[in-house]
């Protein structure tokens, strides 16, 4: 165990991983003679030199696409979106050719790929550099979603995105990088996709988030147990694969749940948290599942509107007290 | 066209215009004519469903270009692609039970006309998306040679993908590639003309489709693509000159589509009749046939010897699609990610 | 009054505000000398010339672009998808600009535009050219989603679209095209967005769809009656704005609930839908929401496995016998 | 660059030289660059949240284009947007308080520095994502045609947002509206070498990046971007022309940014300080403040009094934007769609 930033474990687990395997490289923006935006990838040019640190230029549709004839062929290539943002421009290749070609082929190639980068509200970002993406990926079959909330997760999940054989989609949260958590040596650590996980346990209301919202959602429960209230948090991982196994035992035995995202809540990933949890423990909830989600607004400049746009501790607070009927 | 012609003359020795490969490559392109044919019947019979691009004019873009490959070699291309996968050796009747959505198809018919595959023979797709597997391809190419191999990727395209954004990041980046010998890849632009139904001179700004390419530092020819002598002597050359080099290069095939743009396209308002028949007298199989009639003295009974083959083949391989079965019910839920496919280690 | 199909409605809304309006014109792939490949526009070229039916090239991404430039310029562009799996090309155009410009430019400019086109699984249409997109455009605040089942929402709608100051995502069903229906010849007749209708009254089942699921519903309820059980359908419209209210009245007075769309059940609308009806009437509900959605694969070629992938009436028929308890 | 010197010279009336709009645009320069040192310093202290990339070293490429333009035409731009917002009349205060976030921005605050506004002035936007906004701009030209006006569309970009689709698509478009004399567009590549850390070298495959746009048969010159009197010189001419014809033109500025691409790039480990050094040698306002000293006699003390102006006029636009109150809570909702914003007749 060593304490590491989220920005390190995921470093960590990519030059882990283009130690192990000659076949992994990854390409993207600045990510070589820069050393990225954020940092990810500093050093990793030196290291490895220009044929398997690619500095691509601005084409988020060509990175995407080169890297699935990449994956096609035997690479396993990562792509780092400066922002997922960018990735949009990219939907094509994603959704209509890394997600579909092993299916439309008979099973005749595997697309061993992961697509990484930050996503979700920064400082002042505005409407086109704010977004999350994870509803927006994850109803398409043939890919997979990861959202980590910590940086063991970050680096155990990205190293299980770099050794599968299916197209990843690996959703960081900047406002993230800088944090510090224990994180496993072992160069063989890796988490499982589609295993959620108890971040917290509690007996009053469950709370299922992942990513940046989890660790607000923590906060809250944190508060929230100052006044006697004992929520249970959990951490779903991954999208897609989505385990809702651990929410449904937790809702079991809370009979309350609160459903926690970053995104717009219309057609958002906690609707179909939500639903799913209703359709297979309807007769345990006690109260309808609560969505604690940002503003169905595009994301404005001015500090103080997007802070009112973006979700807080005080609505996750407000919402388990909601499916409490304690309010007010 | 004249320097094409010059270029396809130039290449090609008249000695080696009788070697028996020129006959093979006329029985190719002959079965692949009877293939389509009988796609378009088993479409009006019901038998085929979806989407029907028959490639009926433009066989010389595939035989010329695909025979003077290695095995190892392999080739992404649009949905217009039956032809591509018969001339890389995939077998007509598992091609046809594709079409006809049969287990024993070449992609478990799950793809359909539209997405052949066959990694086997080095046929990576087959898609849909026009434009879409460019990127896909320059990606391929890079992995070959970041292997080490000789292996090249050809990844042929039509006119009307040219305007699509990932054409132009596809290209830039191969030529951004190609400086350090890393995309051997070679570009086709099959030319026919027309977009579905809107002319290049209708959808291009630049008609001249060639020049569009040297935008991204690769370089590029225009062949005659009705004559696979032509269009096999600049093959050959290319082939050689992108393996050496890892460098990309791009040949622009102009040719001609028989038929309409899918099996939908019946009124073709875009083009008239008399267009169609005065392109129908450069039939690039009957170009091969008469050249080799008059220099090897191929005669009549020989051409109607591999007519009746190729008949017999397409009849042989519509008779195994109509009698193949379906697809197993479970095959909905196989191939959509690893875990539901058979375990396969990577190349 | 007068008979029309779902075709002929939407071309018709189309001449009718071209007619009405010289700002209005349409562009997209082989819809002039082609005269469209669904045959929507046909004779529209040679009626409003070059100019105002302007034939593209394969460019979607430089289409809805282009109509959005137009737009804030205060034409009103028609972009015709030739199917709305190709408008993934252009997301970025879509999602990025046309839903956002409004917005982080202040207010400053309207973007009256729409992109419309069929959608939908057809006949062997493989994995790229079968989806259906409502959920994807309806997460993104700044566009409206519309969805008709019906000729004459579809020429009402459409007509309310093209009149509007926001870009909207129209999607239509490409199996629907031939069905006939009464449509109001009124020249001015519109149909509002956000305003959801009972296709069908009920007191056992509310049944909650759109577009063609919502012609397949009615038939299912047709059925359904014949064993005694009346199911009250209710016909969405548009997904964004969405109007539950409707189904919240219904829900109130049948108890229980079944969506139905043609996508991929995770994250897709349904679940949107199923979440809002719990969160709103939660103590009316004798069974949770069930959904019945396409199966969660790529659209497969063969007949046999198409037609397990979409959803058929037999399954809205067991759904709303499960959520009667009455099964089996 | 010799050639494009030439043209200047040129097309520049030596008499010409001295007249008084000569001054004014070294002004505006003027203005700009400190406007810019400002928002630097303001960005520093945490005045200025998001992502700020200014424009110091390239003012003579927007200065010199838009002084050419006419009321009623209209501009696209990417994030790098202030000096484009000034050149055509926005407020610097107003300009300044959007950076600030503030309601009396010119989006209202909602924007901020990579989405400026100001559709009175012509300003169009302000987008973030590379190359999104050249689709955009090529439909408002053919939209300004299409209502018969003289007015004519601008559209920068830089040499990086080449390699997007976006920006293949809207050239191809372009160029086939304008055989019809339906695209009144001038589009200028701001050629700073560099999109963020990648040289031109590394991220286009044909460096040569006017050579590129004519793949869409569109006229493209190339222009010193660091002599306004050049890059004036040209827009004069073809600014006209494109108002005559309704055809696209592109204009290649060759100029260099002396800060960093934003305002996170401290290290710029993809240059050297020297280089910099080299081209600061080159300031577009050193060459024109020289030019009018020894053609037409500006003497230090007119310079210092521009100078003082400058930067009163940029104190003031600090003060305000610090003073101005954020925007209202209920503008989060407003500008969605339009029935949340006032009804606004198009235009
Ligand atoms: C992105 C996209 N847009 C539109 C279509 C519909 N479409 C299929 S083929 C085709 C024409 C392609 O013409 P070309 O590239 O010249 O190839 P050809 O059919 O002539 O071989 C179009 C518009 C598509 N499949 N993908
Ligand atoms: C599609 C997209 N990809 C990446 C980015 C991140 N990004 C912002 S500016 C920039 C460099 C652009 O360079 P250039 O076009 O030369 O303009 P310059 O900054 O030099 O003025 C990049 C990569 C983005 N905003 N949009
Ligand atoms: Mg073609
Ligand atoms: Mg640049």
């Amino acid at each position: 165990m060593a304490e590491k930033t989220y920005r390190d474990a995921i470093r960590d687990a990519m030059m882990e991983e283009m130690d192990r395997d000659a076949n992994v490289l990854i390409m993207g923006e600045d990510i070589g003679v820069y050393e990225g935006t954020f940092r990810i990838t500093a050093g990793m040019l030196k290291k490895y030199g220009p044929k398997r640190v690619i500095d691509t230029p601005i084409a988020e549709a060509g990175m995407a696409g080169t890297a699935v004839g990449m994956a096609m062929l035997g690479l396993r290539p990562i792509v780092e979106m400066m922002t997922m943002n960018f990735a949009i421009v990219a939907a094509d290749q994603i959704l209509n050719h890394a997600a579909k070609v092993r299916y439309f082929s008979g099973g005749q190639v595997d697309v061993p790929m992961v697509i990484r980068g930050p996503q979700g509200a920064g400082v002042q970002l505005s409407a086109q550099h704010s977004q999350t993406f994870e509803s927006f990926y994850a109803h398409f079959p043939g890919l997979k979603v990861v959202a980590p909330a910590t940086p063991a997760d970050a680096k155990g999940l990205l190293k299980t995105s770099i050794r599968g054989r299916d197209p990843v989609i690996f959703l960081e949260s900047a406002a993230l990088y800088g944090m510090k958590g224990e994180v496993p040596d072992d160069a063989d650590f890796t988490v499982p996709f589609g295993v959620s996980r108890i971040a917290r346990e509690g007996s009053d209301v469950t709370i299922v988030s992942y990513s940046r919202m989890l660790q607000m959602s923590l906060i809250a429960a944190e508060k929230l147990a100052e006044e006697g209230i004992e929520c249970e948090v959990i951490d779903l991982r991954t999208l897609r694969p989505l385990d809702l196994e651990p929410a449904y035992a937790s809702v079991t035995k809370t009979h309350r749940c609160v459903v926690v995202q970053e995104q717009w809540k219309p057609f958002g990933a906690a609707a179909e948290i939500a639903a799913s949890i209703t359709e297979n423990v309807f007769d345990e909830l006690d109260a309808p599942v609560a969505r604690v989600t940002g503003e169905d607004v595009p994301m404005p400049y001015a500090r103080n509107l997007e802070l009112l746009a973006t979700p807080h501790e005080q609505h996750v607070i407000a919402a388990v007290k909601k499916v409490m009927y304690a309010n007010g | 066209m004249a320097k094409a012609k010059e270029q396809a003359s130039a290449t090609i020795d008249p000695a080696a215009a009788c070697a028996p490969e020129w006959t093979d490559i006329l029985r190719q392109m002959i079965l692949i004519r009877r293939f389509e044919e009988a796609t378009e019947r088993e479409f009006r019979k019901g038998k085929i469903g979806g989407y029907l691009h028959v490639y009926s004019g433009q066989e010389a873009v595939a035989s010329g270009i695909i025979t003077a490959l290695q095995k190892g070699d392999i080739l992404f291309t649009g949905y217009r692609d039956h032809a591509h996968a018969i001339a890389l050796g995939s077998e007509p009747r598992r091609v046809m039970a594709e079409l006809f959505g049969k287990g024993t198809g070449i992609s478990k018919g799950k793809g359909g006309s539209m997405h052949l595959f066959d990694v086997e023979h080095g046929f990576y797709g087959g898609y849909g998306i026009v434009g879409g597997h460019l990127t896909l391809a320059a990606g391929a190419a890079y992995a070959l040679r970041y292997r080490d191999t000789e292996r090249i990727a050809v990844c042929y395209f039509g006119d009307g993908a040219m305007n699509i954004g990932s054409f132009h990041e596809a290209m830039n980046m191969a030529g951004l590639w190609g400086k350090s010998g890393m995309c051997p890849i070679l570009f086709i632009i099959e030319n026919n003309g027309y977009a579905m139904g809107t002319s290049v001179e209708r959808h291009s700004a630049l008609t001249d489709l060639s020049q569009r390419v040297r935008a991204y530092n690769i370089p590029t020819e225009k062949v005659d693509g009705q004559d696979v002598f032509a269009v096999r002597g600049v093959a050959d050359r290319v082939v050689r000159q992108i393996r050496d080099t890892g460098k990309p290069y791009c040949i622009e095939a102009i040719t001609y589509r028989f038929s309409g743009h899918g099996a939908a396209d019946i009124l073709q308002p875009y083009r008239t009749k008399d267009e169609v028949e005065q392109h129908r007298h450069r039939d690039p199989i009957g170009i091969l046939r008469n050249r080799l009639g008059e220099i090897c003295g191929l005669t009549d009974d020989d051409v109607k010897e591999i007519e009746d083959w190729a008949s017999k083949e397409v009849a042989a391989a519509v008779q195994f699609a109509e009698e193949s079965p379906q697809p197993d019910a479970e095959e909905l839920w196989r191939d959509i990610v690893a875990e539901h496919g058979p375990t396969r280690e990577n190349e």
